[in-house]
């Protein structure tokens, strides 16, 4: 009983927790200061998200969001920072388009082909940057940006010539065959996509807590040296989580094209910024599972709320982002509540100042 | 042997050889260089300095000896102001003071050489020498000025060294010297020297000295802080001994001795005294052969099953790359490392520990844990893919939080629960838990280095007592520790390492303190055709 | 901000409503400037209401035309090309909703989805046409956004148009691209003076954003430039020649005219003939429009000339985008 | 000729802004902070610049006021990292997010537009010999930097603490104010890249203007090895890729080609620099660059 409410507290008292709320105060006094109510602001953002007509757009953009979150914060579990996301994220889009196009299998086979493809070609790509680092000393941080660009030209110019749907004035490639696409629930615009990005965070929660790799992973980030002196082997590491983090971008992808609109469209995958969202997911949750997935859906949330807000209110949806990017500020800051009692939970001080680095805000 | 009713070496404060002028001792009207009265220093669970009193003259080499943690460093960080003293007053030149910071103190004439450098590896000698005190033209640093400064410092002191020489680039005997050519930059008066030679070569020392007496034949004053019997033998007019933060001995050096010295330190508590039964050898299960590595050469050792192996040394002699190289996290670039048999010379760490080793590193924090994972984490790094782990990689964090309450409870870790973080945890328990976490591997080879280090002398026994019922379980060990204390009551045969070569081994018998410290002083003859690993007791 | 404005003197809720969902943030984008002049002079006409969503990438495209949709409107008005799947999912699904795409076609014909699309490569020509009657150097280009279909129409019927004029005049194109195309006028400004400095001295500008930076670069150089959608001429007098103007205002209003009258389900093309494309200097009041092609009334004859060919039929200008 | 110095003023011009900002970020990079809020920081810096100009009708206000924004935001990253001691990449990252959202924001509100503000009647830089005053203040800073960092002692001691911030503290320097000292002038450095792209290469304001300016900035940092004179041929070598590209397009090679040349010609330029380093010297210079990994 003692331990719950201590928990509570602690959970209340975390930087999380902080910056949520000084993230939305700060959001009021924007909004009050251009005139609107708050109030009502942040009613449309939730009515508009999570109401009967906003939740499958949530999910929609949730899917896109948590699978790149994962994709960046596998990585950052070790403390390997991934900007690449968006290159890996395009080359398994035209990946799995190329496959749905042209593999010569029924439907259903041609989709797990288009959607393995994808994954191989995020993960190789991935693995170039990683190899950068290894290899020839190139910060990851850099090689993994850098290569972004040079990835997203070629989809550009693959769907401007040689995959061009004929006769479209769009650099978009054809319609993928009819049935070469993910199931949808419903009406709805959710697909079995987001199944398959919530089975990777189950998988990659399950590696997180019960496995021997996933403990590696975990105590690499905290302390390399320490991993190392135990004998995981640092390059081997890099290279197999800068795979994984690919083949999920590379997933992200694949399902961008095996939704509607069914095509390889250019630009479409990388403009709505999934891969700096899912960055900052999965900063703020420091990488840690559950956290990740529940920022995600904190930042769909305000996306798809934000837009909508902007539909029913007047209130510009620019301020969903600065929402989201003052709460990451005051998180790398590390800043929280003041202690309002001194003498409490001694021990328990050491592990309040670290969810940020360790922890399951859950 | 149990202790003696009273210190015996305390008589050492009248000393052996014959006490110098008493503390008040002002010579020839000249108010002593520095003094300090009553110094009192407590870090939370340590008394770093209890009441010490010390008394520099003028022109002087001064040493300062004592045992690892035995106040030193923490004495001369109170007199340069980087710490400030529980109680106590400080004089400079018979005026008291009381410094805030280093800077007050190199203003009142006081330089500060540290135990780890302080240099900018990135900058030539010159900046290094005049940062925060250029020499300035029109706001920019005068550089031929600083040059040229370098130039008559090192001219007028024997310190030369190339004034556009990048210090990264420079040998770690010049390094001193423009650690030392900073002070004299700065005006100093007083140098103050924290084991200046442990990282140096016996020539390389051979000059410091004759820089600082060629200092202090010019009136300056010199603090040497050192474990190293030779240096203060040969260099130093006057020693001052601390033990436990405590002045132990007051001694003129011309009339002492090495042992008698030796005797002053090591007068410690019994229970690191204690000398623990032999263990019985049995096969070999280290071999190594002619191993080099960066700042080891040609170590030849084995260490048997049911043995205990102790490198004494003074730290910075190549034991750390030793080990290092032994545990696979350092190349091997000659000679040949064998487990049970098995050639391991370029073996991944990883490979090394499935085939039977484990390891205590000597930086617990930095190597040995993640300060920031939670004690059951820690305790589970290594076991992860063996023990704990069931098939095929799974880690059930039930068999993790098990195995973290198994060993809290069999080494009396002292932890709230499992769940808390290692940073928790005071530096002994952290130690428990270390070596803990590596014993419970029944690996046959244990590589533990300082294992005592920052101990609580509780904690010291206890750990004391693992390692010989290990050893008598049947393992290996090879332990490492600058402790001559730790080394004689735990090893059965030792070895000394001076400058990255085994140069000395000793059956447990014949090894007393005196001829351990002599040895590790570089006083254990050349290094050529050293007995080096061959086992005294011959097979 | 969203606008749910009653039309000016109109009554709320008696008459029609529309929603126009634009692809990109309207902005100074002329385009979509137009678009919303078009629905609200609808508004004002239908005695109706009007409501514009604004996207900014596929993903908000999507939820607002979902979001129109729900709120079932009268019309729903799309602009741009990008709509034309989400178009004819929503069609399909709500047989009953009217939707009125401009700029571009679903691939399948709707009942109910009316289209306004546009043959700005017949304007472009022309435009083309007096860069290479006017050009001194022979030299003629274009700074455009991307190398899409949609954009060459704004430089390969410029570069036909000039070599009709003017048959020794050479064309050349540069495409802004880099990481915010669109956005990046800086980047545009020097695609710009990477044609001035081979001589160019007729510079199309279809650089959305771009296009101040062309006129920028166009004018330091003593150069000239092309405007697209509205009068141009006016941010950069003396250096803009003309404008390929775009009557998204009146497509628009037209469009939610007739599917009003019960008429959807067509498809109008604007061009040349249709009034629905221009240039500036075809238009009236070319003397007050600080346009450089008002001082050229002779270029202007032979301009008009070509203008009725392709009206008549007589000539066709090839559409880059049906390639 | 394909290189002439149409080629080299269009790759100056072009490398102004990106200049000023890799110089900010060498400057913290010395100070041992990793500076990657370049882009954010500039961003903040366009719009001041703009809207200042607008309102004052004096460019060179709004230069001033770009210098002082984005000072002021820098404190962000100066806060965070030094005295709060939390992680600068996401300091970093976090920062240009902001800035995005700040600034369409602001342009909503301030300006009631969306996407671009733009009006003939407001006044840009005046051009000196084909540049932006700004643009010789940015060589001049190559110079100055490079002069401060080499020469001043203030630039010994930046040194001293980006390498050994103890060594420092042993002396006498605080470390934590010089670092301010460099992420502050970071801050007005980038200030200045913003006023140049919005008031000196163009005269506007477009959301989300600097199109990766900044991380090209940071990516400069790094290939320059935080010298000025470094950091300026980096830019450069940016800046003749990017409008050598601009050329090529004319000779046929496709937009996508040009896009992607310039970050491959830097990722090369990076291997080997890597590798002669590499070669060149087993003991390198703590950089504070890999402070993530
Ligand atoms: N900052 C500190 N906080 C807590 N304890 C400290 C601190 N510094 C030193 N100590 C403790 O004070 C005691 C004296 O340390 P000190 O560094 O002065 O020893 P020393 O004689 O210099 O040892 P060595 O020969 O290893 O350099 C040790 O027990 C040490 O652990
Ligand atoms: N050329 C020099 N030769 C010897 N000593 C010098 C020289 N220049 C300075 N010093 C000494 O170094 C110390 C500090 O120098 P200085 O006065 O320049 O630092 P400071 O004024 O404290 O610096 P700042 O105010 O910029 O932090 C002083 O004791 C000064 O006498
Ligand atoms: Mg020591
Ligand atoms: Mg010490």
């Amino acid at each position: 009983m003692d331990l719950t409410l201590d928990r509570v507290k602690g959970a209340l008292r975390s930087p999380v927790t902080f910056s949520v709320v000084a993230g939305l105060v700060i959001g009021a006094l924007f909004l009050v200061g251009t005139g609107a109510d708050p109030f009502a602001a942040y009613g449309a953002v939730v009515t508009g998200s999570l109401g009967a007509d906003g939740i499958g757009s949530t999910l929609t953009t949730g899917t896109s969001v948590l699978g790149m979150a994962l994709a960046l914060a596998i990585p950052l579990r070790a403390g390997l920072i991934n900007l690449g996301g968006d290159g890996q994220l395009v080359l398994g889009g035209i990946a799995a388009a190329v496959t749905g196009l042209y593999s010569p299998l029924p439907a259903p086979l041609t989709v797990v082909l288009a959607l393995l493809a994808g994954v191989v070609a995020g993960a190789a790509y991935a693995a170039l940057a990683a190899l950068c680092e290894n290899r020839f000393g190139v910060p990851l941080l850099v090689s993994s940006l850098l290569l972004s660009y040079p990835a997203t030209s070629l989809a550009s110019y693959l769907v401007r010539y040689p995959l061009k749907e004929p006769g479209s004035s769009l650099p978009q490639t054809r319609r993928l065959p009819e049935g070469v696409a993910l199931p949808v629930f419903g009406t709805s615009t959710v697909t079995a996509g987001l199944v398959l990005i919530v089975l990777a965070a189950a998988a990659y929660w399950f590696a997180d807590r019960r496995t021997a790799v996933g403990y590696e992973i975990r105590m690499t980030g905290l302390n390399a040296r320490f991993a190392a002196y135990a004998g995981v082997e640092r390059r081997r590491l890099t290279l197999r989580l800068m795979a994984t983090s690919g083949a999920l971008a590379g997933l992200v992808g694949a399902i961008g094209v095996l939704s509607f609109p069914y095509r390889f469209l250019d630009g479409s995958l990388t403009a709505p910024g999934y891969t700096w969202t899912g960055l900052t997911a999965a900063l703020l949750a420091a990488a840690a599972p559950l956290g990740t997935v529940v920022a995600s859906f904190f930042f769909a949330v305000l996306q798809v709320g934000g837009l909508s807000m902007e539909r029913t209110t007047e209130v510009p949806r620019e301020l969903t982002q600065v929402l989201q990017a003052i709460v990451i500020v005051f998180l790398a800051a590390r800043l929280r509540f003041p202690r309002l009692r001194r003498s409490r939970g001694k021990p328990q001080e050491p592990a309040a100042r670290e969810p940020a680095a360790q922890g399951e805000p859950v | 042997m149990t202790r003696p009713p009273s210190d015996p070496s305390a008589a050492a404060v009248s000393g052996p050889g014959g006490a110098v002028s008493g503390p008040d001792g002002a010579v020839g009207g000249l108010p002593p260089a520095v003094e300090l009265r009553g110094i009192t220093k407590r870090f939370p669970g340590t008394l770093a300095n209890d009441a010490v009193d010390l008394t520099v003259r003028r022109g002087e080499i001064h040493a300062l000896m004592g045992e690892n943690g035995a106040g030193k460093s923490t004495l001369m960080s109170v007199l340069y102001g980087m710490e400030r003293p529980d109680a106590g007053s400080i004089r400079i030149d018979g005026a008291e003071v009381s410094f805030g910071s280093p800077g007050a103190a190199m203003a009142a004439g006081l330089g500060m050489v540290h135990q780890s450098f302080k240099l900018f590896d990135s900058l030539t000698v010159a900046e290094n020498v005049v940062y925060r005190a250029e020499p300035r033209r029109f706001g920019l640093v005068d550089r031929a000025a600083a040059r040229r400064r370098v130039r008559e410092l090192g001219a007028e002191h024997g310190l030369v060294v190339d004034p556009d020489a990048r210090v990264g680039d420079l040998p770690v005997g010049l390094r001193q010297r423009v650690e030392i050519l900073k002070l004299l930059h700065r005006g100093a008066r007083t140098l103050i020297l924290d084991e200046p030679t442990a990282v140096l070569t016996p020539a390389e020392a051979d000059a410091l000295f004759a820089v600082l007496r060629s200092l202090t034949a010019r009136g300056r004053t010199v603090i040497l802080v050192t474990h190293k019997l030779r240096e203060v033998l040969e260099g130093s007019d006057n020693v001052t001994v601390l033990r436990d933060g405590r002045v132990v001995a007051r001694l003129r050096t011309a009339r002492t001795s090495g042992a008698g010295i030796a005797a002053a330190m090591t007068g410690r508590a019994v229970e690191l005294d204690r000398v623990h039964p032999a263990g019985t050898p049995g096969d070999v299960v280290l071999d190594v052969e002619g191993l080099g590595t960066a700042g080891v050469h040609d170590v030849r050792l084995s260490v048997r099953a049911g043995e205990i192996v102790g490198i004494a040394g003074v730290a910075g002699n190549g034991q750390s790359e030793l080990v290092e190289a032994l545990a696979g996290l350092r190349t091997v670039t000659a000679g040949r490392v064998a487990l049970r048999g098995e050639d391991v010379t370029h073996a991944s760490a990883a490979e090394r520990r499935a085939k039977g080793l484990a390891y205590v590193p000597e930086d617990r924090h930095a190597v040995g844990t993640a300060p920031a994972a939670s004690v059951a984490d820690n305790l589970a790094m290594g076991h992860h893919r063996t023990s704990l782990s069931s098939r095929r990689g799974l880690l059930p964090p039930s068999a993790v939080r098990a195995h973290a309450r198994d060993l809290v409870g069999r080494f009396g870790v002292k932890a709230a629960t499992p769940e808390v973080p290692a940073s928790a945890l005071s530096g002994g328990n952290l130690q428990k838990l270390l070596i803990g976490r590596e014993l419970a591997h029944g690996a046959p080879l244990l590589l533990v280095e300082q294992p005592t280090r920052g101990v609580d002398i509780g904690a010291i026994q206890a750990i004391h007592d693992e390692l010989v019922a290990y050893r008598d379980a049947g393992h290996a060990v090879l332990l490492v520790s600058a402790e001559l204390s730790e080394i004689r009551g735990l090893a059965d045969r030792i070895l000394v390492m001076y400058e990255g070569r085994v140069t000395a081994a000793y059956d447990r018998a014949e090894a007393d303190e005196a001829t351990l410290g002599l040895a590790m002083a570089g006083g254990a003859g050349t290094t050529t055709g050293a007995p080096a690993g061959a086992a005294p007791d011959g097979d | 901000a969203a606008k749910d404005d009653a039309a000016d003197g109109g009554s709320k809720g008696g008459g029609a409503s529309f929603t126009l969902v634009t692809p990109d943030p309207v902005g100074q984008n002329e385009f979509l400037k137009l678009a919303v002049d078009g629905v609200k002079a609808a508004a004002k006409t239908h005695d109706g209401t009007q409501k514009v969503y604004q996207s900014s990438d596929s993903a908000s495209q999507q939820q607002n035309v979902q979001a129109a949709v729900d709120a079932a409107p009268d019309v729903v008005v799309l602009v741009g090309f990008e709509f034309a799947d989400l178009v004819a999912q929503q069609a399909e699904a709500h047989p009953k909703q009217q939707f009125l795409m401009v700029d571009a076609c679903t691939t399948k014909t709707y009942a109910n989805v009316s289209c306004a699309v546009f043959r700005e490569h017949e304007g472009v020509y022309l435009a083309g046409a007096e860069a290479g009657l006017l050009s001194g150097s022979g030299k003629v280009g274009a700074v455009v956004v991307l190398d899409t279909g949609q954009f060459r129409r704004y430089s390969d019927p410029f570069a036909a148009g000039a070599k009709e004029a003017a048959p020794k005049t050479s064309a050349s194109t540069r495409f802004v691209g880099g990481q915010s195309p669109f956005d990046d006028s800086a980047r545009a400004k020097e695609q710009a003076n990477s044609l001035l400095a081979k001589g160019t001295d007729q510079v199309m500008a279809a650089a959305a954003a771009g296009n101040y930076g062309v006129f920028e670069a166009a004018e330091a150089k003593g150069a000239y430039a092309y405007g697209v959608d509205v009068n141009q001429c006016t941010s950069a007098p003396g250096t803009v020649v003309d404008n390929v103007i775009k009557k998204t205002d009146v497509a628009v209003q037209e469009g939610i005219g007739q599917v009003l009258d019960g008429k959807g389900g067509k498809t109008v093309s604007y061009g040349l003939k249709e009034g629905g494309i221009s240039l500036t200097g075809l238009e009236d009041g070319v003397e007050s429009s600080k346009c450089v092609i008002a001082e050229h009334e002779d270029v202007l004859k032979k301009v008009e000339a070509l203008r009725d060919r392709i009206v008549s039929g007589e000539l066709t200008v090839d559409d880059p985008a049906a390639k | 000729m394909f290189f002439d110095s149409d080629l080299l003023m269009s790759a100056l011009r072009a490398l102004t802004p990106i200049l000023l900002a890799a110089l900010g970020g060498a400057l913290c990079e010395r100070a041992g902070v990793f500076n990657i809020g370049l882009e954010g920081m500039m961003l903040m810096g366009c719009f001041t610049a703009v809207a200042t100009s607008w309102f004052t009708g004096s460019p060179w206000l709004g230069v001033l006021a770009a210098a002082l924004a984005a000072a002021a935001y820098s404190l962000i990253l100066a806060v965070g990292s030094v005295t709060l001691r939390g992680d600068a990449v996401v300091l970093g990252i976090a920062m240009n997010l902001l800035a995005v959202g700040l600034t369409s924001f602001l342009l909503r509100t301030v300006f009631g537009v969306q996407g671009t503000f733009d009006d003939p009647s407001l006044a840009g830089l005046p051009l000196v010999g084909g540049f932006s005053p700004l643009a010789y203040l940015a060589w001049a800073a190559v110079g100055v930097s490079a002069l401060l960092l080499s020469r001043h002692v203030w630039g010994l001691r930046l040194r001293g603490v980006g390498e050994a911030p103890e060594a420092a503290a042993t002396l006498g320097v605080s470390p934590a104010r010089y670092k301010y000292a460099a992420v502050l002038l970071s801050g007005v450095l980038c200030g200045l890249a913003g006023a140049q792209l919005a008031l000196g290469n163009v005269t506007l304001f477009s959301e989300n203007m600097t199109a990766g300016r900044g991380w090209i900035a940071v990516v400069a940092v790094m290939l320059g090895r935080a010298l000025p004179l470094g950091v300026l041929l980096a830019a450069l070598l940016f800046g003749l890729a990017e409008a050598a590209g601009f050329r090529l397009q004319g000779l046929g090679m496709p937009q996508q080609a040009t896009d992607a040349a310039p970050y491959v010609v830097t990722l090369v330029a990076l291997f080997l620099s890597t590798a002669q380093r590499r070669r060149r010297a087993a003991r390198t210079r703590p950089s504070t660059t890999g402070v993530t990994s």
